[in-house]
């Protein structure tokens, strides 16, 4: 079995689904020739030609656009938005649209597309290239929204949105992308969405986290009985997996490294205050990123979630 | 400022009936007159769609309305040139583009009354649901078209939207694209003169929207939109174009809405009557009934029969829109995803501390 | 003092700020010879004149982004958005823009601007008319979110609005244009933004409400000692009166008409459970639209938050 | 199809000076002596800024870099036709504007090393933070315009955007906005042939984008970008035309992009070295050398010095650059409002369970 970075098994699952299924066409900015910024898509122009690997005008309404076009016309478009960044200009034909095709038409029209996205802070590079603005589409029902912590779970979860029959943001955490391997398999295996993962059983305290704070938490929490959740569905999230962690540990944190207010977080724990209020020995606590847009290089340490807030933030769990 | 002239353009405009009836015989596109009485009937159909609409929103039987009243040359003449297979991506004010392709009567009230099972498109039909949100849903019909070329299938998208979409984003992302490809699209704007209250000259400053295309590398020609043959003529055009491979095709139907933006709006706050008397004049349906006259076709206990056979068929489609039951509390949560999430699924059972 | 409805309270301010400041602008969709499809700008046409009253082509994204570069220039523009629905064309220039133009250049460059819209359900208008998506906006940092409950707080909070140093998205709930008529004082007077309004003292449960859903909430909870707080602004909200009132009552619910998931109320809980969990004694509780895009009028009354529902999650919370 | 001609159109283009060195005095504008010998020190200044940038960033001592090599005309041209008192609206890829107009070079590598206090633009200057986000700003430059007129003052807004950028929504809106209200902004494209790696001709159809302005009823012109004198007069044209409330006009700067698109990016990947290699011959810097030589103007001595003064500019801000004080953590939170809110305040002080 080959150890690949993320890039590798993001490119894997592609390919492979290409393969598998004539209906899966790739569109974006330089996704072709150059293989995208990322190069996630290297290769699959050569291999699937200009008619599945499509280059596209720099439009980001356009390019998802037209992928709910193709979708509504039978295909299953994956899309790659250079960075979330850019997906602003897209936001209505994501709500307005993708979400909404399948229920404005009571099921007649769907959008089975997949919207990759590189996102998240921790890599320098310009403005707007470090985005987590992930919490605004857990707020568009139609949509689901997905995050691999790590290449497994990357190619895993990838084929699932692939062959999901409603639209999927997939969210690639940048600053992963080179810095774990794993254990890829070749060929067939899938992760269900909505479905979390234990990443390390503990009993102390829950810490829910996801994307590349996943990596932060679990070192940082190491010498902690915790237990670690991640989430990898953020849309629609896996709440029995949340709650009965809860409701063992009493104790709940949550990390992200989006703006606290309104971040993912937030529902977090606004479910927990509703369906686990009796199992709670202490706050619910959330270590997130500042009201701030994401800051240059020179601030972005500050901006991050770092070891000594999250284990700060766990031992103060523990004093209740 | 001497300089070299890389390019020339031009735009022009298509005319082939005037209001009086008389028309340019070589421009008279080959209809027999079985088709010529039949693209009456539509005409005739679709304005006693609208006449019906206005009065159900009066009595309150349906929600707001756009009436398409003066556009219906622009819908009937432009849909006419389709074929079945072909898909449609309608913005709201295109009724007649509905009753030319056959979709049900009933459902169209159903829709305006409130109920989104009046956008479920029949089988064999693609008439995507109407698109609210102005100019936004070209891209989707750029879209499908490179799904129609991916897939070998010369199947013609028709796109249409009004003068103020022209103004969107979106309008130019989509034109952009469908000119990069080639992509068999024909985009179909029902130039009526207002955005609600926004005149056309107050849209862009383009002379006309037609030239728009030339940013795009493609043709765009403005026709008489309440001249049905000019209409269907351009259309059949473009879209023998597109299937053979050609590419996009702007079509600007020089038209005027007659009603007010929708039964909430009043018209007379921003425009004067007398530009609404003169295009009076111009009706589309006259000028073709004078035509028809002129040529002997459909004589007048024809088009009573057409204006009986029309008026069953609308008290029909009422009373079964009227018949149907009303949609169901489930209904709701139904059709979010292809599957519920435990979430709308715990909704939909009544659960979730109050959730509806 | 004049007995106003909310579309006279808003055209009041509109036109006592106009006059006061020169700086102020009015730009949208059919704002000027139209008077706006709610009539909100009846008059303020003919008063100031098409050089302030601006009806513009039919594009959001334009609308704000022509408002941020007034406001960059020294002015004060107030633009509406036809309907709330309609402003995910310009979520972009609103998020990557307007919020970060201060931050971007160190305060050297700011947009004091104002963007109106009418928002929620309850109208039977088209699809899109009816959107309640104040979440998203309060999930971004250098944007504030104000939503007046009726005529007389709408009026003082858009001076307020207006005179703000930062971008405010002003929503007016449509559902009580003219449900609603209080007194409204010609003249000055604000009411600050970040404020929260005790909108009826109780003992027994706090419950948090904005906009259309303060009417119902008032309406519904007539027989409980109910502590009814009127939140006025969404971002940054008065977290201060919120935790103060559950420290009191030690229940909570939250009512809005957004979709649950990642709506405002997500906020409100996660902030409650945070700082004030050892005051509850019951779960915190969202009675919220379902997750579901706002559906036609056949349907809209099986969606929108209704008297029962408040009642019966109030009692479901006495019983703790 | 006959048909009536509504309108023709004509897209022309602007050279004055040609690779060789060679001018058409017709055609060229009337600038001294001295003027002519500073554009050439502007055009040498963004050079040996740009190779600067570029071996910083191989040090690690600063973040991505966008080079400009190949389009100092393009951008000292244009800049040098505006006032002082005008406002800019940059891209990414502007700095031979910022240096033409005087903006501090500290502050370029300040920002460039990933500090925001770089974009603190200095008062008496009005240029913009960069946009990131290609495309947006354009409305920006229309607002600040629109502001301009309302308040009557006589400036001129300058957009700067690239090839890639008129695919975007933004572009439409901002170009359509200009044209309805023929507002005083001047669009300044600077066409290098590639966006990342996307070729020109896939960006979009049209032949060319000067064409692109006949859909808002304004004047496009395309003009030899790496000529300065052809650049200087398009523009100074254009903002003549806006000051006098002649409206805006696009300029398309027929460029080339000579390096990578950001020091991140490997350009081999998808274009060839003959491409690169044939608009070598085009240097916009050693074809107004040539000139220069044959009117005898700045001979090698008065280059000499002008290089070393450069340098030692560049030396300088460079220093100064790497001297001033890291930001604080304090920063990350000041700016976001005029006044901190609430839970920002807090954060500022390090409470807020467990915020930075
Ligand atoms: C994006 C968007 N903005 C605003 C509206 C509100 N609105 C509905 S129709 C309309 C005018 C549309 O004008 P036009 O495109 O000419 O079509 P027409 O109504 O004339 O058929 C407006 C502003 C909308 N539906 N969508
Ligand atoms: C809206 C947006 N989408 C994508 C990007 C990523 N990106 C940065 S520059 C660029 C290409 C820009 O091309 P062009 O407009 O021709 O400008 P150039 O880089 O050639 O100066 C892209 C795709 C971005 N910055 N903004
Ligand atoms: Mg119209
Ligand atoms: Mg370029």
């Amino acid at each position: 079995m080959a150890t690949l970075n993320m890039v590798q098994a993001v490119n894997l699952a592609l390919r492979e689904e290409m393969e598998r299924d004539d209906r899966v066409l790739i569109l974006g900015e330089d996704v072709g020739q150059d293989g995208g910024v990322f190069r996630v898509t290297e290769g699959l122009l050569d291999r699937f030609g200009k008619g599945r690997v499509v280059d596209t005008p720099l439009a980001e309404s356009a390019i998802v656009g037209t992928a709910i076009g193709l979708s509504l016309y039978g295909l299953r478009p994956v899309v790659e938005i250079q960075f979330l960044g850019f997906i602003y200009a897209a936001f209505d034909q994501i709500f307005a649209h993708a979400a909404r095709y399948r229920n404005r038409s009571r099921g007649r029209y769907t959008c089975p597309l997949v919207i990759r996205a590189p996102y998240g802070s921790g890599i320098k590079a310009p403005e707007l290239h470090e985005e987590s603005s992930e919490a605004f589409f857990c707020h568009m029902p139609g949509i689901k929204v997905v995050v691999p912590s790590g290449p497994h779970a990357a190619k895993g979860l990838l084929l699932s949105a692939i062959r999901d029959p409603d639209p999927v943001l997939f969210l690639e955490p940048t600053r992963l992308y080179r810095l774990i391997r794993e254990e890829v398999p070749e060929g067939e295996y899938t992760i269900p969405i909505g479905k979390a993962r234990v990443a390390r059983q503990g009993d102390d305290v829950t810490v829910i986290a996801w994307g590349s704070m996943l990596e932060r938490v679990m070192k940082a929490l190491e010498p902690f009985n915790a237990e670690i959740i991640d989430l990898l569905t953020l849309s629609p999230f896996d709440s029995e997996t949340v709650l009965g962690s809860v409701e063992k540990t009493g104790r709940v944190l949550i990390v992200h490294e989006a703006p606290r207010t309104c971040g993912f977080g937030a529902e977090l724990a606004a479910t927990i205050a509703e369906e686990a209020m009796l199992s709670l020995r202490a706050p619910v606590l959330r270590v997130a990123g500042p009201d701030v847009p994401v800051p240059l290089a020179r601030l972005v340490d500050y901006y991050l979630p770092d070891a000594a807030r999250i284990t700060a933030a766990v031992e103060e769990l523990l004093r209740y | 400022m001497p300089t070299t002239i890389l390019e020339t353009f031009s735009v022009s405009r298509l005319d082939i009936l005037n209001p009086e009836g008389d028309c340019d015989e070589e421009l008279l596109p080959p209809l027999s007159k079985e088709e010529i009485v039949r693209l009456y009937e539509l005409l005739v159909l679709s304005r006693a769609f609208d006449e019906r609409a206005l009065s159900l929103q009066r009595e309150g039987r349906i929600g707001t309305y756009p009436s398409i009243r003066g556009q219906e040359a622009a819908q009937v003449g432009s849909a006419y040139a389709l074929q079945p297979a072909d898909w449609i991506f309608p913005s709201f004010r295109e009724t007649g583009v509905h009753l030319t392709m056959g979709y049900p009567l009933a459902s169209l009230f159903q829709y305006w009354a409130g109920d989104e099972r009046g956008l479920v498109c029949p089988e064999g039909l693609n008439i995507l649901p109407v698109s609210v949100s102005v100019g936004t849903h070209l891209l989707h019909a750029v879209g499908a078209a490179m799904g129609a070329r991916y897939r070998n299938e010369s199947i013609v998208m028709a796109a249409y939207f009004g003068d103020g979409a022209t103004s969107k984003g979106d309008f130019h992302e989509a034109f952009n694209f469908a000119g990069v490809y080639r992509l068999p699209v024909v985009f179909i704007c029902q130039n009526n003169q207002w955005a609600i209250s926004v005149p056309r000259g107050r849209q862009t400053a383009a002379q006309t929207l037609a030239q728009k295309a030339l940013a795009y590398g493609f043709d765009g020609i403005q026709v008489d939109g309440n001249d049905v043959f000019a209409v269907y003529r351009a259309t059949r055009d473009a879209v023998d174009r597109a299937r053979g491979g050609g590419g996009p095709t702007f079509i600007e139907c020089f038209t005027y809405r007659m009603s007010h933006h929708t039964t909430s709006d009043d018209a007379d706050r921003y425009r004067s009557r007398e530009e609404v008397e003169e295009w009076k004049s111009k009706d589309p349906i006259l000028r073709l009934e004078r035509f028809m006259e002129k040529r002997g076709l459909a004589g007048e206990a024809a088009r009573r029969e057409i204006g009986q056979r029309t008026r069953t068929a609308i008290d029909e489609a009422v009373r079964a829109a009227e018949r149907m039951p009303p949609p169901e509390r489930r209904d709701l949560y139904r059709s979010v995803y292809a599957e519920c999430t435990p979430r709308l699924a715990q909704a939909m059972e009544g659960g979730g501390n109050g959730d509806a």
